[in-house]
């Protein structure tokens, strides 16, 4: 834990609204100390009603880009809060709590090529992993899969080998499968995963690495109430650590993820 | 522009303001230090705290309903000795009262964690507030809450262990809290706290499995506000020891309303995962709002729900 | 396309859907006939009648909660005589199934309000729900619907007076609502219903007054949907007769989930208030969802909650 | 009760906002039914949040005006719920229910001369009864008062004798003592007095008519759950009728008012 704040609650503007893909709003706001603070594979948590009690948590949200002092959220329609949100306009804001959970692993030096691995709108961590493993000079690669090509939201992301359920475009299979031929030839020196998508395929993608005996990092969501550690709402069953007498043992995905090296955690 | 009297006593301890955070929505005050200015708060409740420490319940552990949310963390804690170790003494640095909340499944564990934070407590720690009310767990908690007997039994054992306040958390999930409110009086609590969460349930109407792991969980926030009132309206005709209010506070108007009916202090719960530093927020909301009521002295307010005469003749 | 069959029989009785509307929530038909087909409903439980007509409680009697309110209506009714006479006879000109709700303060008020109900009964009516449960009357209501012995001695006295059905509407303020429910079922009843409304309070912190006359009321609403579900779990586990399940349901998919802890019908209550259709347009939605799903049969989602084997191992 | 539908439910489109005074906002929305329907004194319910459960409540607003297929409400600064709607934008959609509750009486033969009497904000069922009693042909007076000048709402009102209680427009004291100051000189033909405004401002009213003997109406506001006669949550005491053994009895404002003789009522 730093002594310095890592994160706080700002009123937020809305300064630009787009839809980028089917179903996926992206929204820009105004908020300095996000767009500072930021780091790759954090996430931000946001009100969906200020003044209202129904609904009533807020929505965590992966930080998508940042830029000067604004930064951005992918919102993928999902049920009554991502609705009110997806809504916001130009100009309302946002009450918005962040950066929260910690960044990616991008760091460790046990790897050489960073393998991004994206299911479907599962897209929303990675620009900024992707900025920053080129800011570092490190060699990755992009691997995205989606159900048909109308659901890309790639506008940020370079050297992406696609895949596509119906074949509409790309590889014509699972991201998995995708990633998986160019590993069986070897295109990649030491590579480590770092995935996130739905919990199916990221189950795959950890197989995969086991297969490959590679490294591998995840990026998980779980309900949470407060984000920051105070409700242990968030737990992940973790592999690691003496079981206790009852046999189980948690991580919080808030505060000790969002992502988990595969080896920390029962997926 | 007059000085306003914000400090709450209870059983000789002297309380900056009424403003507490409820014991499992704020941990042990190092998660929420970054948002929040601890040294503002009346005082920290902290996470129920057992002899062992407890990995808690499996997932899914929360879910959010209609103005609430329902949790089913099942004690997840430390254990006392960490607890002693680690966040006590951490929470020494904050100007502001700690109480230690007990959580335990026999009285023998009870006493013996409280035990061990009397022999290591830390100078602002003030009390103990005694958990027998989490409906989530399969051991104690409720087994001890719904019974008027074994609540009394408990608060005896207890308050010969420590001179430090001794606060028994009640549970809504009563036919009638007024009982037990009188039992802890009777035993020697300073004081009681209510309400821990209410027993509630939800389903996923897709897989046909509740969304909380253990079935039901505990409800908290907004939509319980009018039952917490009730029920320490309830207690306050019941005792004459202090109450402390809890449930489904998020504005200082809320706080007013928990004095009004009967409470000396209020414990703010479930709202500090919207914001944890709505205990500063409500703290100087209410501030303001005696000042525009002229009202100099917050334990004015205490207890002065006024009924109309027609109505106290109807029986009400 | 395959039929689906809506129908939920219950004590020899063939309810066309199993979408009620909740006592005191929809009057007595004739003012919501302008809003909703009542035709299509599966049937209509009418506002709670005691022997002599009540003026009700003073105001205020309602007040907005968060995702609810709070009421305390106090019965107003008028009169089991003027029921007979105009209320049920309109009614006949529905095609649904009525059930009349009674209150009263004795068993034998309870017992002469049926049986005058009986001898002038309109071919309609298929029933009673016997209100043990109205927080807001000093006399009768809660008094019995908290002392399962009281439940138990009226049920008996009620059977044999009528061979339609006999059903007990319980109160969710009890400690545990299981001893309840077995009681009814061994004194005769065919189903019990829950919940009635949840205790609870406000207060208009500018007056220091109740803003409910009676200082206490009931809370309904969106709000108490957690509490009812647990409160239908715990008694679909005590009894095997039918249950009707009531509290805070505004959609198809809330019905889900009551049916699915085990509740055979629902009573839509305090959202008739925001929208007097909506208990056909919750049947259509219903409906659409069966067959999304593929189920044929309304009744095979009765009581089909599935609790993981892992939280079953460990006694939930 | 009549056979034909009376009031409905209509998701009703918003095609005008203006304020009008301090506080005081108007709305108008695409509602043929309740324009054609309402009656002078008659109100609408409508539900401050579509699809969310806080607020809960519908809320009561009289019907302002209409004309053609549109309606209008006033709505003034209250509350969550006032606050919620009044913020309504053109283009978006209210949830109405109406029209609702009894007209306004003014079709009795008992009166000659219709004195309206206006306190602060309560002027929002007065220009619908001023037009139809034009239509009619019938006599009537306006007096308005308010707290001072920024108060008025007056855009549809003529013939208005203004009070503030600060003097800045009109007649400087109480909406009622302008009243009592004409009817002292008899300026009116068997005058009979319909008032809304503040509950205090009501009582005076009913005083001042009973000093005078003359017939007086009043517009009441109570909390109200359903508006339609099924909640009983909307009492107000009523002096008439046998007592029953409690000793009291009540009329629903919704269904049976929300105006009422002063003779039916205990204010
Ligand atoms: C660390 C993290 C990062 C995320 N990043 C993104 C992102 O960048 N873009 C995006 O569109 N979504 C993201 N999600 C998922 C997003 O939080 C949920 O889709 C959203 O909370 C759903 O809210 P709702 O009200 O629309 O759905 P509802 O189903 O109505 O929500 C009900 C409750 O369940 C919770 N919930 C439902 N689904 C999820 C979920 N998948 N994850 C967490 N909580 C959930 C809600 O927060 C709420 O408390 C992320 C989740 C986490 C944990
Ligand atoms: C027949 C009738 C006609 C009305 N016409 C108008 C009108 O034309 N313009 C206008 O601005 N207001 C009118 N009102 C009052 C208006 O309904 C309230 O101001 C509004 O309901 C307050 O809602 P809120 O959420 O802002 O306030 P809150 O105080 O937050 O509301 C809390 C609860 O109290 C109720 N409530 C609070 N004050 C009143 C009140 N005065 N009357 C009824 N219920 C209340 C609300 O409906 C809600 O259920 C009328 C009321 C009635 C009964
Ligand atoms: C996530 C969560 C965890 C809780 N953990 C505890 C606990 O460990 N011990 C305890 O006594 N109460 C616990 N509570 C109950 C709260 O302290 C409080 O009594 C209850 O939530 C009602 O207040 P609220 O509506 O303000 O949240 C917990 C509540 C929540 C929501
Ligand atoms: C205004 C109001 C009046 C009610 N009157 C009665 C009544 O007369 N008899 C009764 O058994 N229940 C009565 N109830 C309780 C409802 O029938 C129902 O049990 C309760 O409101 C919970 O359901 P809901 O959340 O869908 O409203 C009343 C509820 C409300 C809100
Ligand atoms: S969301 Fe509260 S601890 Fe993780
Ligand atoms: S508001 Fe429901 S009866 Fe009048």
């Amino acid at each position: 834990m730093q002594d310095t704040i890592r994160s706080q609650i700002q009123r937020s503007k809305v300064l630009g609204r787009r839809e980028i893909a089917r179903g996926l709003v992206v929204l820009k706001f105004q908020n300095s100390f996000v767009a500072e603070k930021a780091a790759p594979g954090q996430f931000v948590n946001v009100l969906p009603k200020i003044d209202f009690s129904d609904p009533f948590l807020r929505r965590p949200f992966s930080v998508y880009n940042t830029s000067g002092d604004s930064a951005e959220i992918i919102i993928q329609d999902h049920g009554r809060g991502t609705a009110i949100l997806a809504a916001t306009g130009i100009g309302e804001h946002l009450d918005i709590l962040g950066p929260l959970g910690n960044p990616w692993k991008y760091n460790e030096t046990t790897f050489e090529t960073a393998i991004l691995v994206i299911g479907g709108a599962g897209v929303a961590s990675m620009p900024l992993l992707a900025k920053q493993l080129e800011k570092d000079n490190k060699l990755y690669a992009v691997y995205y899969g989606a159900r048909n090509k109308s659901l890309f939201a790639d506008e940020y992301l370079r050297k992406i080998e696609y895949s596509t359920d119906d074949g509409s475009k790309g590889f014509h299979g699972s991201v998995i499968e995708n990633v998986r031929k160019d590993l069986n030839v070897g295109k990649y020196s030491k590579p480590k995963i770092f995935v996130c998508g739905p919990t199916g395929m990221m189950r795959s993608a950890i197989l995969l690495a086991n297969e490959f005996r590679i490294p591998c990092e995840v990026s998980l969501e779980t309900e949470m109430a407060c984000g920051i550690g105070i409700c242990q709402g968030c737990p992940v069953e973790t592999s690691i650590g003496e079981a206790e007498s009852t046999g189980r043992k948690f991580h919080l995905v808030c505060t000790q993820g969002p992502s988990f090296a595969k080896e920390q955690i029962v997926l | 522009m007059r000085e306003i009297n914000m400090g709450v006593s209870i059983g000789g301890v002297e309380f900056q303001n009424p403003i507490l955070v409820a014991s499992g929505t704020y941990g042990y005050g190092s998660e929420a230090k970054d948002y929040c200015d601890i040294s503002g708060l009346g005082g920290i409740v902290t996470k129920s705290v057992s002899w062992k420490p407890r990995p808690g319940n499996y997932p899914r552990r929360i879910v959010e309903t209609a103005s609430g949310m329902l949790n089913s963390i099942g004690l997840a804690n430390v254990g006392v000795h960490a607890f002693v170790d680690e966040k006590l003494p951490y929470l020494e640095n904050f100007n502001t009262k700690i109480i230690a909340n007990i959580a335990a499944s026999s009285t023998e564990e009870y006493c013996n964690v409280l035990r061990h934070i009397e022999e290591n407590a830390s100078k602002n720690l003030v009390g103990y507030e005694i958990n027998v009310s989490c409906p989530n767990v399969k051991d104690g908690g409720l087994s001890f809450g719904t019974n008027v007997a074994r609540v009394e039994e408990l608060t005896k054992a207890l308050r010969p262990l420590t001179k430090k306040l001794l606060i028994i958390k009640l549970t809504p999930n009563v036919t009638s809290v007024a009982p037990f409110a009188a039992a802890c009086e009777a035993s020697g609590a300073d004081a009681i706290s209510l309400i821990n969460t209410v027993l509630g349930m939800s389903v996923d109407i897709h897989t046909r499995m509740p969304r909380i792991s253990t079935v039901t969980g505990g409800l908290s926030g907004p939509a319980i506000k009018p039952i917490a009132l009730a029920k320490v309206y309830e207690a306050r005709k019941a005792c004459t020891i202090p109450i402390i209010g809890i449930g489904g506070i998020t504005s200082a108007s809320d706080v007013m309303e928990f004095l009004i009916v009967g409470a000396s202090l209020v414990q703010i719960g479930t709202a500090n995962f919207i914001n944890p530093n709505i205990g500063n927020q409500i703290f100087s909301e209410l501030r303001n709002l005696l000042i525009d009521k002229g009202i100099v002295n917050i334990q004015d307010v205490v207890a002065t729900l006024k009924v109309a005469d027609q109505m106290k003749a109807l029986g009400w």
